[in-house]
């Protein structure tokens, strides 16, 4: 595989089917109230047998070498159908990783050759997502360190090997840190979330062993927290694509008054509204991969854009689809509620609105 | 109940009545019931139902020798004020009360009357609606569920949907076809059926919040008797309307009560985590603030001119405000918790927010969801041609 | 008269009878764009003859005696018809006086004995209408004051032969005093304006000769703040009214793709989220109108409230109407552009949403 | 022109050329015309068409036999957005070249192309636009403008309306109803008729802004010949569509940079005026900009994989978004500036603000409303059912 369109499209064709048989929202269901919270067995098809793990890895640390838009395309996937687990939170520690430079081979030649699944993690309480206010220590040098603080809301925690983590140095200066989730001195305690498609978990570090991914006098923390950001746009913009289909599906057959209700003007164009912010949302996010692959300097300033833009847009079109649904829509077994808490989840994590669109204002010099 | 009493006797009656009617076995009652938590303590608010009724407050305004009490318009206000102001339980009572009661003053036989609206200020039976349909929605002419009379009864076959408290009801008051050939509004009869029968089966609709508030209800050859048919044969469409027009305004004040005081315990929580200091959110929460001002205002306008209640016109007003605020008002705080209020307890147990942001979302659907209220007003207020 | 209701739904349709025939939207389209901008024989047809300005003014003083719903309902009437000058400013600033106590009796005596129109000037270049902020002077004892300072967007003052103005003391406090438009030192000049229905003034005044008309020690320039909120809303509330009732007419006539306009469901639900939006600005209105019958303690917030409801109701309303008429709307020769404009201006004055909405939440313990 | 230039090449081109060319005599048509002031500088921005049209700068990607010059895609956008970021004059040729220009090169005959084509690309003949009727609207298929056949013309009767630039137009381009029994979309025929006869009266419509923009034409038994007829006769509809699909995407960047030139003024003025210190307007600021940049990545997005420029699907979404962008933006113009915004110079005479906010209401009106594209994206991008 070279990277071209067609291997593009293959890969994501691949991804597909697989999602499709065996992690579809009636699959998603199921899982997502079990205790695990995430299907081990999809985890192990999609990393061991479809080499998942190593799509973008380059090739000299044992992946395929695959450019950013074939692991962006499986987050889209991913984010498409609500699967639970670490999954995309691994395809977005791998992509932040690649972005760190040479300083992360080490990580990522152990994710392809220990097939490690990875979450990230960032917030902490009180400080939110504002990397200034971090405050989970690292003590050490070179490649032994240890951590010590609390990591809150961490999404993927529960099914990954590995966390990698903000923390600040004696020195003050904030990096970024790989711990393994079964080292000593680390625990993870997976909580019943709003959005049970994405659990999340607070993670505590006790003196917990870690390994230093990025380079020192760098932006890692920040290359961390715009690689979530894209995770969350890229699973919305695709979740609000899927959640309008499903919609848009639903209206031409149901019949009310004897007619398709989606004859009604009045619902046609609050869809036609929905369709532009999707359309919107999608090109949105197109570019913030065009970013990611060409490693442009917008990187922070579109990542919190299009976070912002794509998770109100699905935030909006599941809203609507639970309303277009009536009462139908409003039941567990249906699926609109799930693209709602989603959206929900989307817009909550990884910043505010509020502290996203003045960090946006400030990164486009208004 | 005597000489009619002021309107400030009145209040601090029912006001000292409740005061001390929630002490006591009802203390733990508080706070329990109503919108998103109609599972909650069944067994106390059907007791509790029964004490309210025996001290007289159930059936304001009804004939006394059904079990009713004299009480003016502002008096009906009042006790829905005072009710919410003590946080006393969401009522069983409700559909009983503001539906079906009205519908048999106004369309009953005086055999109806006399047999069932004593048992209802009593506080003795729950009666709920059997009018939704899989497949019916909004469209209450779509009923299909039949009914076929067999000499002294009718002999139910369908299913009704959003049935509220059917696990719990006495008695439902069910729109049935009973002419197999018509279509539309005609050949609908209203008919009351005892829940506790072989032919009924009631299943509970599991909803996003993870809580069952809403049933199926089957009816498997359930059977009614022939002279509880309210109405006449075909005629259960204006029977049935005239009950949604019984949707009074009375009770619209009582809830803006209870409105003000979610609004009050989310601006409360945002004052006391800093969401307050966000300029967003806190626009946010004045507008809450300024669109409940609004609606009291807009209530006390319509009950002033209205004299007995609200009119349908007036009611899908009222409703498409009142739906639309709240469910702003249940993702408003969540938004003030922020990334905690993903968080629930174990087994999905949602706080005030969480549950406020997920029910809400019914509030624009059930009752006749916005989209109809927005059809009434357009054809019927505004004389929009179809 | 006595004030019945029946009083007042005769004095609203005499008024109502008089602008049909004299002040109707066609005739306010040349007016509007005239030198003077007002209709100078209206305002003499409602005042020397209908007695308009004695109408809310006690008996004891010469006039009618009746209360404020008269005064208000008038005010609505030449709201929804957007009728310019000086009369609702009249009508605004004798309601104000009323509510000033003995100190504004002789004032009220003299706009009934002379036929006083009269405008109220508050808003000042930098403070707005931020009471707090007033710069201009009044120095002087007892009767006889002068007024020193510029007041800027004043509506009513190119037809009214008195201006109520707030201006502070030596000793720094604030308070209302009355100004002869013909007196020495007082330069008004009106502009040209958005909303061409209402003119606005700039008045300079240079050691202008005036009287006070509130007492020391009260809380009058928020009275009159109050009351020129309370004209704005009542406007709005009734301008919001008539422009939804001809939206909705045009939309029973007009014809397109072989039917009325009128019976696509997506206009049919927009003009009823607008009949949903009208109803609550009058219930807002009307409340107001109860709180400045019964003197309530809670008028400063009550009128800041209403104005806010009522003009971005009106906006709204009117911006429907525009693009709910289609190409015509965008005529000048249409009205809706008129109530377009008004809704701009009323939302503009007296206090910016931003500024209203604070005083709001603060007045309301928030 | 020789052989093809690379992108840098051309951005050189033209932005040195415009640099230039702006000095001078046409030093004072920057910043003239476009939204809400097409009624500045007629003289001087004709002069302007011809002068750009002898550099070779109309017609970009036409056959060069027709005064065209090859041009990429990217180099058409590049065009755009260096004319708009010089400020250059609002064109009075757009009609000509974005909507008759590519309707001759698609339906014309090779007679048609050579006779009009250069005189576009020359700068010479103004086109205008003759679809609207009164009492049609939006409904083209509503057209009551007849065209009778006589001999070798046709004579037309009717009147057209929102016809922009028809007072200074050389000629335009007309659907008329040529089958008299017809309706709808069948019997329409698209001619092309010159403005400078007896048979043509042009009367300015005076809109909000007090200014005109607009006009309508009457025709009063106006002729056009019948070699002047663009495809069959009764084929008008489909040729029109044709024309309303060449609203090409290659001038929505360069739109895009005068938005964002308009977004910048904005901002400069909140920030020093103070508005931009309230945080609801600087809110309202930011969506604007977040709104803007959401446009632009849909423009590129649409024009990569369109190739050609927009469908009629995504110009239908295009539209959409700006329209209501930019009315938007005009709504915030004002509101940042303040009470200050209600007052105008003498004679009503608008400032950038106030232009914005009322012209900005025709955005959602003119070229297919909000309602048309809402109805063209529902059933056609997402197949609801009519």
């Amino acid at each position: 595989m070279t990277g071209t369109p067609e291997d593009l499209a293959e890969i994501r064709a691949s991804v597909a089917e697989v999602l499709d048989g065996q992690a579809d929202l009636r699959r998603t269901h199921e899982v997502m109230v079990g205790e695990r919270g995430y299907d081990p067995l999809l985890h192990e098809l999609l990393t061991a047998e479809l080499g998942l793990l190593g799509l973008v890895v380059p090739e000299h640390l044992g992946g395929l070498g695959l450019d950013v838009p074939a692991a962006t395309a499986v987050i889209e996937e991913l984010g498409a159908r609500l699967v639970p687990g670490a999954l995309a939170t691994s395809l977005t520690a791998i992509l932040a990783a690649r972005a760190l430079g040479p300083s992360a081979e080490p990580l990522l030649a152990r994710v392809v050759d220990e097939q490690l699944t990875l979450a990230v993690a960032l917030a902490e309480d009180g400080a939110g997502w504002d990397l200034g206010q971090t405050a989970t220590r690292a003590t050490g040098a070179g490649d032994e360190w240890a951590l010590t603080g609390t990591k809150t809301v961490v999404p993927g925690a529960e099914a990954a090997r590995v966390v990698l983590v903000t923390a600040r140095n004696e020195g003050g200066e904030l990096g970024v840190y790989a711990v393994d989730r079964a080292a000593d001195g680390v625990d993870v305690r997976t909580h019943m979330t709003l959005d049970q498609t994405r659990r999340l978990s607070t993670v505590r570090l006790r003196e917990a062993a870690a390994t230093r991914v990025d380079a020192p006098g760098g932006d890692g923390a920040r290359v961390l927290l715009d690689h979530v950001r894209a995770m969350l746009a890229l699973e919305s913009a695709a979740a609000a694509r899927a959640c309008l289909d499903l919609t848009v599906d639903y209206l031409k057959v149901r019949e009310q008054f004897g007619r398709p209700i989606g004859s009604f003007q009045a619902l046609k164009h609050r869809c036609a509204d929905l369709a532009v912010a999707v359309a919107g949302a999608r090109a949105t996010a197109d570019h913030l991969v065009t970013t990611l692959r060409t490693g442009a300097a917008t990187r922070s300033h579109d990542a919190a854009l299009a976070k912002l833009v794509c998770a109100d847009t699905l935030m909006t079109v599941a809203a609507e689809a639970i309303q277009l649904h009536g009462g139908i829509g409003f039941t567990f077994e249906h699926h609109a509620h799930l693209f709602f808490k989603r959206g929900k989840s989307a817009q909550l994590l990884a910043g505010s609105a509020a502290a996203v669109r003045a960090e946006v204002a400030a990164l486009a010099g208004l | 109940m005597g000489a009619p009493v002021s309107d400030e006797q009145f209040r601090a009656e029912i006001r000292g009545w409740l005061r001390e009617a929630l002490t006591g076995p009802f203390a733990e009652a508080v706070g329990t019931g109503g919108e998103g938590r109609e599972h909650e303590a069944h067994e106390l608010r059907r007791e509790w139902e029964r004490h309210l009724g025996r001290a007289g407050w159930i059936g304001l305004s009804w004939p006394t020798e059904y079990g009713g009490r004299p009480a003016t318009l502002a008096q009906q206000v009042i006790f829905h004020e005072e009710y919410a102001r003590a946080g006393a339980p969401g009522r069983l009572g409700h559909m009983s009360e503001q539906l079906l009661g009205p519908t048999l003053l106004a369309f009953g036989t005086p055999e109806q009357k006399a047999r069932f609206l004593p048992r209802i200020t009593s506080g003795e039976d729950i009666w709920c609606q059997g009018y939704s349909e899989p497949g019916a929605g909004s469209d209450l002419a779509g009923v299909r569920t039949r009914a076929e009379r067999r000499g002294d009864h009718y002999v139910i076959t369908g299913q009704k949907v959003w049935t509220s408290l059917a696990h719990l009801a006495d008695w439902c008051f069910v729109l049935c076809r009973t002419d197999p050939g018509s279509t539309r509004h005609a050949g609908l009869s209203y008919l009351l059926v005892p829940m506790n029968q072989p032919g009924v089966t009631v299943r509970p609709i599991t909803q996003l919040t993870g809580t069952s508030e809403f049933n199926e209800v089957f009816f498997d050859e359930a059977v009614a008797a022939v002279e509880h048919r309210v109405g006449a044969e075909g005629e259960g469409w204006k029977v049935a309307m005239g009950t949604l027009g019984f949707e009074r305004g009375v009770s619209t004040l009582g809830q803006q009560i209870g409105f003000r005081r979610r609004l009050d315990a989310v601006i409360a929580r945002a004052r006391s985590n800093g969401a307050w200091q966000e300029p967003a959110l806190r626009d946010r929460l004045v507008d809450a603030y300024i669109g409940l001002e609004v609606m009291r205002h807009s209530a006390v306008r319509l009950l002033a001119s209205a004299g007995e209640g609200l009119s349908g016109l007036e009611a899908s007003i009222s409703k498409l405000q009142w739906a639309t605020w709240n469910r702003s008002l249940g993702e408003l705080a969540v938004d003030v918790e922020g990334a905690g209020a993903l968080l629930t307890g174990p087994g999905y147990e949602l706080d005030d927010a969480q549950t406020h942001f997920l029910f809400s979302r019914a509030n624009t659907i059930y009752g006749g969801s916005n989209e109809i209220q927005r059809n009434i007003i357009a054809e019927r207020l505004l004389g929009l041609p179809r």
